[in-house]
């Protein structure tokens, strides 16, 4: 298949697969595994580009052009393959797992808390572990409380790791070969609702650093961070605000660990006030993490409490009626932005 | 066989309610009346239903993400499953689980569980408690034969037959794991010969003869009730749907599609118990009817069901919060 | 075995066991699980007072006393004794199982993270977990990265959790006492160098409540706040603070899930400052948490940057100059409240 | 039996190494000259030599908690070893492992483990990567008893069953997990039998007889190497100290603690071979010494080693960080 070597517009899940596509190509150290990700590929009748490449299609096609010894279906033994991946990386590949979704974690976590993210250091530097696992956060979907959750805390707080999480289909691109080409190991975060969102993407080799976030939007009166579909949301409220005259600084944080403090702490500087947009829980979560950072390298330059939207300390509920309440959403951002510029210094 | 009219006449109308359901269910999904995932039973009643009316109303489940079956097998009320299944506030759950999630634990039903694997740690909790307070209850617990390359099932299998748990593991091989066939993800052919690991028994039935698992059912539970500890039942069966709502399928081969069309466990038990003359073809007919309407009148009390409130968004989540 | 009506000095190893025992009597419902925790009790020769009890002889005694049938040894298999425990308490029992060292979570996840914490909420809060985790945290003991780990914030983003950790003899009993009769899932966190630690504890039946800390040490100058082992340094740095005329609140929090934020707002809207310590990673860690919620809740009462004292972002280290460097202390605690008392506000 | 007189040699060197090591470590735990927590190979010697023999350099292992024996017998240098168990700069992690977690990945040590059944999924990993690159290396996966209830070891093995991977899966079964026996831990008798499980081989060896070790190793990898994927090794041992040293032991029963101390792999390695005049007493002696004059340095080293540097505690966390 031919990948485009000039800018063009597609989906997130598009961009996914091209980005592992052309780093495939580039190097044979690379091999995919997850469940269904070739997706019955190896069931004579079919064709490859007929098999699901994945529940959300993003590896599909690539058995067709990679073969089933480099894109392998797992069977549903997360403990296993998620090990396997790290075992493999250790020993010389650089693998590509897929945890369908974040909540299979419960699964498998012992491979990326006390192998995955410890190796190195355990054996004292002397191994590397460049593996990358792929997996889907976030609500929206109706999916409940197993299928909808977004743990890149727990991610966060394993030190070893790198967790990343893009908000758009560029980014996508570039923070996955950055991922698939980093040293260390990298947990790809996806959200669920976004794979159909579509954007302008670079052709031919494109990478995003990991540990750098981006000023989406430019402003001056406070500063809006989020990450995946928040960052988006944060664009999306700082829209609103703008029209209601407050000119909100957008930050879409892109890696969640390393974290990039001074990007942060930058626009807290010049704007003086903070909202974070998260998605995942609030205890011993990422805004409340942000918020402390700030409220101790940063607390001379705020101006107003820290400002955080984030889901309630719940589990997802099913119900579209429950779980549109549950989400952040722009509406509840411009209200916290509000808020948080009408409090005094 | 030592079924009565009455149980044979109970066994129909599970089926027949499980299969009316789950096609109504299908429709309404297609309508975009229904939620997030919805995962069909339809092919594998016979296996609910015969392994259910082979326990008793204490006796407990555990189920899989395809639980819609074990549900009504195991009592469930009809009106509040679909209430369930389409979010609203009368369902089982309140909307808070759907379809991945419905429960009712004072029918001895403990989840559909949408983790694969979920399920067999909790049936050894239900089998040790059922030990520890000598109630004598035993725990079914249903999974797929993509469950079966869980380690869960192996750490439970093991626990329950060392703590000689009342735990029968029903094993629905219905030769699939989403689009992943059981002879690419399963390293042997019969799942039941895993039961040599363990110790315990292990037997290879048809799930689509409701009378074959019924039996192998009885026998399973008689032996934990005893005192004699777990079980492993592997029922092979065909998935007549797709894994969800939506999948296209083509990942099912001829064979396949061929030998599951013609599986039907409820065409099958028709034949043979019009034949023996236990029942007319009127006298099922009439279950169907019953069975359709009582369906029906489940998706009208969905339908005009209210949505729960928002401020359930935060409640149930602790018995007690400071 | 007569358990003591009065008040004596024991250590928290006892006080623990003194609770379960005390607790069994009274309640048939419970039964205790773990690797060990009858430890060789089984086996016909052994006089069952000679059996292990645990690794760290918590349980020692108690199959003597409530036999083979409730004081259950398990096989290696976190996921299914772990998840059968959940399902015990859905089913109507009050099981207390011991999982070790925190790190095994990796093998047990699921039940905690997907079964345990949600099933009340995804039945619409028909089911109840009345269950008990009892399990080792921290550092010191020279274990290394994977038995070393303080892995509450993990804990604590899980909603449906409740997160203990007691720092003395006393709370250790009344809080698993609490624990132990709490209809919700808890997590028992139990310091590894701490179960020697001696201190006076009640006889009888002893409560201390889930989400209440303690101000262990009243003070007016700086707030400082611990938890486990780290209460017990803060203890010690606002001994040595006070000496050097530093008047330091100490707050105890015990319980880190829910979280009492009133009793820490009280306390900084006194002091006007506030270091936190923590042994767990700071990277969604418990100390930026809180360091958040005051940022929020409490900024206006800051007085300066709020300082923190945590494990660094690694995995624990083996050698025992490396772990001593690696854990927060009493000294590490002092230089932190100088610093940051001597900033303006 | 096929072994040349190197081989031989090297196998018993192997095996006395490891013991005086052992025992080296035991004295020096017991005067508190080594921190944390110590797990003694001593009475499973033959299990790491026979296996490890059978490999090449480049083949890997993974290992447990218990793991100074197939670091030594994987061709670990002893006084990097034993600075590693000091703690010290010198040591093959730095001193930030320790002997829960020694490693040599440049040998194909991929780490002891102090995760019980954390091994196993990474031996898949090391097969995929032989089969990916074609390298033709097999892993041997060390790992206990009581791991054998783990659901790692479960999917682990039908994952390379069905992957047809090159691993060799060796359950050192020596009838203890801590302080609980086998006989209760584990529903069945003989580990083995679950291979039928996976439909790969399964055997059960005497863990102290060296040479059958070996000669089902051998069995083993060249089965693996020539694409026949895994096999499940059992090998039948005793441990002749405690789970961990301080533990006083007293689970152990009479009949374990007697045939245990019957069994010993390097005496019934010294009569067989001098029975059959391989080598004479003296030479076996000379390479006794040789091995206590190597332990004796390894320990020497490790008493004068220095200490790692404070900036080592958050260095080797990440290949790079912004
Ligand atoms: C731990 C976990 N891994 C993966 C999934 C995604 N998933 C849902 S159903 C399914 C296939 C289950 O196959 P099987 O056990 O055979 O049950 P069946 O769907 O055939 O009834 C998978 C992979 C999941 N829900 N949980
Ligand atoms: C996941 C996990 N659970 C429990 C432990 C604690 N533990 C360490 S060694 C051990 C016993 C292991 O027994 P076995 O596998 O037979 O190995 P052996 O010690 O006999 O060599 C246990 C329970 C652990 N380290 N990891
Ligand atoms: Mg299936
Ligand atoms: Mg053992």
């Amino acid at each position: 298949m031919a990948v485009a070597t000039a800018a063009r517009t597609i989906t997130i899940a598009e961009a996914l697969n091209e980005s592992i596509r052309l780093e495939m190509r580039a190097d044979p150290k690379i091999v995919i595994m997850g469940e269904d990700i070739a997706g019955g590929a190896q069931v004579e009748h079919l064709e490859d580009d007929e098999a699901w490449g994945g529940v959300m299609g993003v590896t599909k096609g690539l058995v067709h052009e990679f073969g089933r010894e480099r894109v392998l279906d797992t069977p549903i033994s997360e403990a296993a393959f998620i090990g396997a991946a790290v075992g493999a990386a250790a020993t010389g590949l650089r693998p590509i797992a897929e945890l369908m979704f974040c909540g299979f974690l419960g699964s498998c976590l012992d491979s990326l808390l006390n192998q995955g993210s410890k190796l190195r250091y355990m054996f004292g530097g002397k191994a590397t572990v460049p593996v990358t696992i792929r997996t889907m956060i976030g609500g929206g979907f109706r999916a409940a409380a197993q299928h909808a959750q977004t743990l890149y805390p727990m991610f966060a707080n394993i030190p070893g790791l790198k967790v990343v999480a893009p908000s758009n289909a560029a980014d996508a691109k570039g923070l996955l070969t950055a991922s698939i080409r980093d040293d260390d190991p990298v947990i790809f975060c996806e959200h669920i609702t976004m794979y159909t969102m579509k954007g302008e993407v670079p052709g031919g080799e494109h990478i995003v650093p990991i540990g750098k976030a981006a000023v989406a939007r430019p402003g001056s009166d406070v500063t809006l961070l989020g990450v995946s579909l928040t960052a988006v949301h944060a664009l999306n409220a700082a829209e609103t605000l703008a029209k209601e005259g407050i000119d909100a600084e957008v930050i879409d944080l892109r890696t969640v660990s390393p974290l990039d403090e001074e990007t942060i702490l930058e626009s807290v500087k010049k704007t003086g006030r903070l909202v974070i947009v998260d998605e995942a829980n609030p205890l011993c979560g990422l805004a409340s993490h942000i918020a402390g950072m700030v409220a101790s390298r940063g607390f001379h330059w705020l101006q107003a409490p820290v400002g955080m939207v984030t889901a309630p300390h719940s589990p997802v509920p099913f119900s579209p009626v429950l779980e549109d309440a549950y989400l952040p959403n722009p509406q509840k951002v411009v209200a916290a932005v509000k808020e948080t510029c009408s409090k005094a210094s | 066989m030592n079924l009565s009219q009455d149980q044979l006449r109970s066994m129909y109308r599970t089926m027949v309610s499980i299969r009316n359901f789950e096609e109504t269910v299908k429709q309404a999904f297609a309508k975009g009346h229904i939620p997030g995932f919805v995962h069909l039973y339809v092919g594998e009643e016979a296996i609910a239903t015969g392994v259910c009316s082979a326990l008793r109303a204490s006796d407990t489940i555990t189920s899989t993400h395809r639980g819609h079956g074990h549900c009504i097998a195991k009592g469930c009320d009809m009106n509040s499953m679909m209430a369930e299944i389409y979010g609203k506030a009368t369902g089982l759950c309140k909307g808070k689980g759907g379809s991945m999630h419905i429960a009712d634990v004072g029918k001895g039903m403990l989840g559909a569980n949408g983790i694969v694997g979920g399920g067999p740690p909790l049936a050894c909790g239900a089998g040790l408690t059922s030990v520890v307070t000598g109630s004598g209850d035993v725990c079914a617990c249903f999974f797929g034969d993509g469950a079966c390359e869980q380690g869960t099932f192996h750490e439970s299998a093991n626990l329950a037959a060392i703590w000689n748990l009342p735990v029968i593991f029903v094993a629905e091989n219905n030769g699939y794991a989403q689009s992943t066939p059981a002879s690419y993800h399963c390293a042997i052919e019969n799942i039941a010969e895993r039961a040599a690991s363990y110790g315990i028994p292990g037997a290879v039935v048809d799930g689509s003869d409701v009378f074959a698992v019924h039996e192998a059912a009885v026998e399973a539970v008689k032996r934990a009730r005893a005192g004699q500890g777990p079980s492993l039942l592997e029922c092979k069966t065909y998935r007549h749907h797709g894994h969800f709502e939506g999948d296209q399928q083509t990942y099912k081969d001829d064979l396949y599609k061929s030998v599951s069309q013609g599986k039907d466990s409820i065409r099958d038990f028709r034949a043979l118990v019009t034949q023996h003359g236990w029942f007319t073809s009127e006298e099922l007919d009439a279950i169907d009817g019953e069975a359709r309407q009582a369906v029906e009148e489940a998706l009208a009390y969905a339908e005009s069901s209210p949505l729960p409130g928002v401020e359930e968004v935060t409640s149930d989540v602790y018995v007690s919060y400071p």
